[in-house]
């Protein structure tokens, strides 16, 4: 037999974190949300175990992990859209400047409102253009005295305006998925949102729309705060701030749950990260 | 499947098997009803089914040769006749029973309790203006008319235009025709204002909740019941009613066994199905006709 | 042969035929023409008598004629009572069953819980699948005593009237209606309800502002087939409804025939082939079967227009 | 401070001026909504428990064995010991065989649409367009067919077998449709699995598709059948509507069915007859009542094998 | 404003490809499979167009590149998979040891036979474990004198034989996913085919699967050929003789067609690609 034995694989070099975010950013040092001991549950199945991270003030936080590990599921906690799912189930303490996202009297519809998100998949309504966004301020019952002026600012803000500005009641549905989803980020602005969740925002996007909404990301990182899960670590070097790195834990009874393993500037999470399993995720050697 | 392995000849011991098919008037129905349950009794074997497709439909069947048996309230037209006879199919008229085609109102009509044939004519003829009982007789409270009456495919409605419109199938349209005594009943017991007719018999299992109409047929106001139908003083509505027997059909050993029983237990027969028995001579008549077919 | 030892290069041009195949695929190809040959099969069955008919009484005399009276002594050959009765039974059902089948869709798909909505879809399919003369039975002797009963005042139904039949015909397609809508609501992409939900939309905005509208051709699809399906129906209005044929029904309380009922009755009774009256039947089933032809189409056509949105 | 409806601009958040989260609003209307959607799906059940509580309850006094032990009876006199045996044994005959008809017919159409035909080509597309056609066309219309072409022009007359046929071919659709909706669900992950093993397409149909789609197909199958047996409108038009009291034995019976001994018994006046007729359906209702729950259980049972 | 503007994202360094595979591998000079100016349909769309390239004997062939390049299209055509989508088509010639697979008496049945396919999501029967692997020798009509023997020799040759013999009659939908991929290589082996074509067979895997898989992979090229079709650079590098680079260029038209970029060994494609596209890709900076 002449073929060679394998030699283990060759590790990936460490990301260079060349970020553009390197530096304090504006209001970072101000917590928006904060994560206490936080757990998730569907049903029975604890899927996210004890999470504990602060989110900062106009920031743009990551969130990076293989598959399964509840970024998604930590994300959607944030907002409370982890109600829509039956049986879905937070512990711990959630807090949005201070208050309990999750007592009693907390009406979600307003949390959602203050906290907006961005899927995987860009989801606009099957309306126009105009309507998709002019939906939020409607049915939030915004007092709106200009709705046409609104529409165009969160097109503009969202850099949509010049692409669509003649086409504003045709079909959503009819704009590349780029487009899309730049028409969803200005959705989500045209109610004033203060946090802008987004949920790998760019996995259906080729690498042009990908690099126009990175670029969008980072403007608005002036105005809001964005909290950002991504399966590309590129991305998360890219634009992020700070990064979060989960993987999934199997416990005694061999169910796998998700755990905060590192949380960083992402200068520090792609250089120097402080736990073995983030160097390891990091370089490519598992995932 | 007309097998008739049974039956060499006479008595009642020989068992028979196959089909009898009966079909036909829906008054006559329940007398060929009853003599199929009676003789079910007997012949376990033989299959007798009683179709009710109205006199009219009964015959187109008879004169195709489909049926054996056709259950008729009026007797054979002559254009029926003729079809018969082009597709060579025999018969015999047989009468089994008489009937009183029976005017009921709601028993809370206190108005009307005796009806001339004018007036009859006036509230069925076609093109009727006449709604509203203070039209049929202006001593009649003002109670808008609700008319039921035969459905168009039946004899009871060929032999009602002809004796009080003086024309077959000529009738007023808007009223609600129906083969389904139900709704005679129920129509007019649920409405001071209806008007119905048909059998006697049908009457008879509802009197409770229905009023009879006398009928004047010229000669005064005459009651319907057993002794006038027999004796036919309730004119013009008294009918006989009858049976006729195809000579393929009487071919058949359980076709023959089964009016054999028929003709046999009439007195049963009619009384099972609640009409109005035949008279002495009227079942002379019967016993001789069937006879000659038998014979010829 | 074992493992592990691929066979050297052997041509792989076709060494075997498979005649059990092509059999195969003979036989089940004559069982799809099956469906083809039925529909020939109604068209023919229904074509020559109707032609034959039209032979004889005058297609304008047909749509115009106020009366339908074949079998009296004044022969008229109007359809219009018999369609007006038809749509009057329609309507009312339509009337019922849209906002009954509709709340419910909605409510099965945006509101219950999975267990709740698993445990009611199937009890509405019992719904759907009881026998139409049941439903007759149950208005003539259970409903329409109490619609007397209540009835305010003035004209009482009739015995037999278009409204109770209309009434129970309704109830019957509640669950052809609402389980389409269901459906058609519950394909609108889950994704469209999250970016509604994240634009803090309540549950009846999301319900009414997003998955109606974005189900909107389907639920109009099931709309229209329910409604085919009440044109369509025989039993009750049979029972319910009568066979009244004479004059244009003005009033939903007056007994009167549909087209469907025309025909039961009629052919219950005595109609000697080969006559005009026999041709009836066809002529009424072919109008009929236009009717219900063209809303099966149009809600065909909704069907896949819904489908190509969210392909 | 209260929630305003006016959200601040996110360029002035100041976080001193953020309103509290914790003013849970009411809102009226969407509890009135929520209450209108129940009540619609309330007033369907609601006519459903009526249905069933006024048929057992009218039909009480007869819901014993002479129902099936008797046969039908033409006078009133008798129907207290009368039932509906021959209309249970008609329906037997008529169901029977239009499953042996139809179920074969509809799941080879199946097959053939979902596993062999190119649904590019125009005629299969047709073949489709005209069984989603014909699943829409009036059950009184399968009558016209009947009474036309198979009593009449093929001279099969009024009897099991031209029933069996006409109901046969009023729900072939619903077979084939659900049929194809079980073909479907199997992954077509086991279908190239198997093709890639060298298996034929009919192989491949056989061995695996059709083990795997039978639950569905069941399913679908006592669906249609159950249709079928509650059918009344085309056998009104096929001579079902006739006085027997005999039961079928052959393909040439004459033969009558529960539901249109329903439908004759309704036309009595008599009370007694509005019983029986109450009693039959409770009767038909039970079976119907069965099999949909078989269905159920079956597709519940089988449901998500991957 | 404080934060810093960007800096164009960092490159990835280069994968080191210390493959296991490095040398030429025993038969490897053999062409099995051949593609001359392949091009391939669905209806009218053009997916791929025009490939070039030859597959050795006991080689691993790894495809790689971004999604929707045609990759999958490539690999099925080389069993006749393709023939099963409706208005998918195959022009130029792809030959099989020199004969042409898509000449007209061809029997597509006995090519699959002789070429397997292992899928990505793995997708055992629903029948038990024996009679999955039975399942092709059945059908196929092989002459068996020995079931049971040929049952227990693939699946020791596809490492599964100690981990199932016990429970060989029990549904093979109770196996773990890796488990599950590995039985169909063995079900796929017991028809003994002289080609195994694999389309991202590790993809639905976790790590320690996945390397089970791919150890696996290397022992079946001893006596197999096989092709890999798969979204992990790292894998193509780990595991292959020879890479071929496919991505989607856009023509004149605006429509996109697959095209074959570079082939050649997997060392050459890691360390030293001769176009600058396949580079950009090994690095990430693209797809
Ligand atoms: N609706 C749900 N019901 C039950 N379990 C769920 C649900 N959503 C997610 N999970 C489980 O929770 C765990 C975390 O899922 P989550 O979607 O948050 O992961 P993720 O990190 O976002 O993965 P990915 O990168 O694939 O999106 C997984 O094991 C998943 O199976
Ligand atoms: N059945 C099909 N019908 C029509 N187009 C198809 C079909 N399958 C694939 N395509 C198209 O052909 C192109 C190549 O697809 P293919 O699946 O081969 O890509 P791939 O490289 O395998 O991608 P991935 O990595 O996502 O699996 C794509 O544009 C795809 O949309
Ligand atoms: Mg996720
Ligand atoms: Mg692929
Ligand atoms: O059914 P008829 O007796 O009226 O013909």
């Amino acid at each position: 037999m002449n073929s060679t034995r394998p030699a283990p694989p060759p590790p990936v070099a460490l990301v260079n974190p060349a970020n553009r975010n390197e530096g304090a950013p504006r209001g970072g040092d101000e917590q928006v949300l904060r994560l206490e001991d936080v757990s998730i549950f569907y049903g029975d199945y604890q899927a996210v175990r004890g999470v504990d991270m602060t989110i900062g003030r106009h920031q743009i936080t990551a969130l990076i992990g293989p598959s399964g590990c509840g970024k998604s599921t930590v994300l959607r906690s944030l907002n409370r859209m982890n109600d829509l799912i039956p049986g879905a189930r937070v512990a711990g303490r959630v807090t949005f400047h201070g208050e309990d996202l999750y007592a009693r009297d907390v009406d979600p519809i307003e949390v959602r409102r203050r906290i907006g998100m961005v899927f995987q998949k860009p989801n606009p309504f099957p309306k126009s253009i105009y309507d998709n966004i002019a939906y939020g301020p409607r049915v939030t019952g915004m007092k709106v005295s200009n709705m046409d002026e609104l529409v165009e600012k969160a097109l503009r803000r969202a850099a949509l305006w010049d692409e669509v500005k003649d086409k504003l009641k045709q079909s959503a549905l009819a704009l590349s998925g780029g487009q899309q989803q730049r028409l969803c980020i200005a959705r989500t602005i045209a109610v004033s949102p203060e946090v802008i969740l987004m949920d790998e925002p760019c996995s259906a996007l080729d690498p042009i729309a990908t690099s126009k909404i990175e670029d969008l990301m980072f403007e608005l990182s002036r105005d809001y705060t964005i909290v950002i899960v991504t399966h590309n670590m590129q991305q998360a070097a890219r634009v992020s701030h700070r990064t979060a790195f989960f993987t999934a834990e199997v416990d005694e009874q061999g169910e796998r749950h998700g755990r905060l393993i590192e949380y960083d500037t992402t200068n520090k999470i792609f250089t120097n990260p402080a736990q073995k399993r983030t160097e390891e995720y990091i370089t490519g050697r598992f995932g | 499947s007309d097998n008739n392995d049974g039956g060499t000849g006479t008595g009642v011991a020989a068992e028979l098997s196959g089909d009898v098919k009966v079909d036909g008037s829906s008054t006559v129905g329940p007398l060929s009803k009853a003599a199929a349950e009676l003789f079910a009794d007997e012949q376990a074997k033989v299959n007798v089914t009683v179709g009710i497709s109205g006199t009219g439909g009964g015959f187109k069947k008879f004169c195709n040769g489909e049926t054996d048996i056709s259950d008729a309230s009026r007797p054979i037209k002559d254009t029926e006749k003729a079809e018969c006879e082009k597709n060579g199919v025999k018969f015999v008229e047989l009468i089994v029973a008489n009937d009183a085609l029976s005017v009921v109102v709601s028993k809370d009509n206190s108005f009307a309790d005796c009806l001339t044939v004018p007036q009859l004519k006036a509230i069925w003829e076609p093109g009727s203006k006449v709604n509203n009982w203070n039209q049929v007789d202006p001593k009649f409270p003002n109670e808008p008319l609700k008319l039921f009456g035969a459905g168009t495919d039946s004899g009871t409605f060929d032999y009602w235009t002809a004796a009080i419109n003086g024309k077959e199938k000529a009738h007023r349209t808007d009223y609600t025709p129906t083969e389904d005594d139900n709704v005679t009943v129920q129509g007019v017991s649920g409405s001071k204002g209806g008007l119905g007719y048909f059998g006697f018999t049908y009457y008879e299992e509802n009197a409770d909740k229905l009023k009879l109409v006398k009928v004047d047929g010229g000669g005064g106001c005459v009651e319907p019941s057993v002794a006038t139908a027999q004796d036919g003083s309730y004119k013009p509505l008294s009918r006989p009613l009858f049976i006729y027997v195809s000579d393929k059909g009487i071919a058949k050993e359980q076709v023959k066994g089964f009016v054999d029983f028929y003709i046999a237990s009439i007195d049963e027969v009619v009384k099972e199905a609640k009409y109005v028995p035949l008279t002495a001579a009227q079942k002379e008549t019967l016993k001789s006709e069937f006879a000659t077919l038998t014979k010829g | 042969m074992t493992p592990g030892a691929p066979v050297p290069a052997a041509s792989v041009r076709r060494g075997r035929r498979r005649p059990g195949e092509r059999i195969i695929e003979g036989f089940l190809v004559l069982a799809a023409v099956v469906s083809i040959a039925t529909t020939i099969g109604i068209v023919v069955s229904l074509l020559f008598p109707t032609v034959e008919f039209f032979g004889e009484v005058s297609i304008v005399e047909f749509i115009t004629s106020s009366q339908w009276t074949p079998l009296f002594s004044i022969k008229q050959y109007g359809v219009l009572p018999l369609l007006v009765g038809t749509l009057w039974v329609t309507l009312i059902a339509t009337v019922i069953a849209v906002p009954l089948g509709i709340g419910a869709a909605i409510y099965l798909s945006e509101y219950a819980r999975p267990g709740t909505r698993r445990l009611l879809k199937p009890i509405l399919e019992v719904l759907a699948g009881i026998p139409t003369v049941v439903y007759g039975f149950f208005a003539l002797t259970f409903l329409n005593p109490i619609l007397i009963d209540l009835w305010p005042s003035g004209d009482k139904p009739e015995f037999q009237n278009l409204l109770v039949a209309g009434i129970a015909m309704g109830i019957m397609i509640v669950p052809t209606v609402a389980s389409l809508a269901e459906d058609a609501m519950s394909a609108v992409p889950h994704s469209l309800r999250e970016g509604a939900y994240a634009l803090a939309s309540t549950k009846m905005q999301v319900a009414t502002r997003v998955v109606v509208p974005g189900a909107l051709s389907g639920i109009v699809a099931a709309i229209v087939l329910g409604v085919s399906r009440a044109l369509g129906e025989t039993m009750i209005v049979t029972i319910a409804a009568g066979l009244k044929t004479a004059g244009i029904p003005w009033s939903p309380i007056d007994g009167a025939a549909t087209m469907t009922s025309y025909i039961a009755g009629a052919a219950q009774g005595d109609l000697p082939v080969d006559s005009l009256d026999y041709l009836t039947i066809f002529a009424v089933g072919t109008t009929l079967f236009l009717f219900t032809f063209a809303l099966n189409a149009l809600s065909i056509r909704l069907v896949r227009k819904f489908r190509e949105v969210y392909e | 401070m209260s929630t305003t409806s006016t959200p601040p601009a996110p360029h002035a958040a100041n976080p001193r001026h953020r309103p509290s989260l914790s003013q849970r609003r009411s809102r009226p209307g969407e509890v009135l909504f929520k209450l209108a959607l129940q009540f619609c799906l309330l007033v369907a059940f609601a006519f459903l428990v009526a249905l069933i509580a006024f048929a057992v309850i009218k039909g009480w006094n007869r819901l014993d064995p002479r129902l099936w032990q008797e046969m039908p009876t033409g006078a009133a006199s008798r129907v207290a010991r009368a039932g509906v045996q021959s209309a249970i044994t008609g329906t037997l005959w008529v169901i029977g065989l239009t499953a042996a008809i139809c179920l074969p017919i509809g799941i080879a159409s199946a097959i053939y649409l979902e596993e062999y035909a190119d649904n590019t080509r125009w005629y299969n597309r047709l073949l489709e367009l005209n069984i989603q056609n014909l699943a829409g066309v009036p059950s009184i219309v399968f009558g016209i067919l009947g009474l036309g072409l198979i009593a009449r022009v093929i001279g099969l007359g009024f009897t099991v077998i031209t029933a069996a046929i006409v109901l046969s071919l009023l729900v072939l659709p619903v077979v084939i449709i659900a049929s194809r909706e079980a073909l479907r669900a199997v992954p077509r992950s086991i279908r190239q699995a198997s093709y890639a093993l060298g298996a034929t397409r009919w192989q491949t149909t056989w061995r695996q598709v059709l083990p795997a789609a039978v639950p569905g197909m069941s399913t679908g199958a006592i669906l249609a059948l159950s249709r079928a047996l509650g059918e009344a409108a085309p056998l009104i038009l096929l001579g079902a509507v006739t006085f027997i009291r005999f039961n079928p034995d052959s393909l040439l019976s004459s033969y009558t069915t529960l539901p249109i001994q329903i439908y004759n018994l309704i036309k009595e006046p008599q009370a007694e007859f509005q019983e029986l007729a109450a009693a039959a359906i409770v009767l038909l209702l039970v079976i119907l009542l069965v099999l949909n729950s078989a269905a159920i259980l079956i597709r519940n049972k089988f449901q998500k094998r991957w």
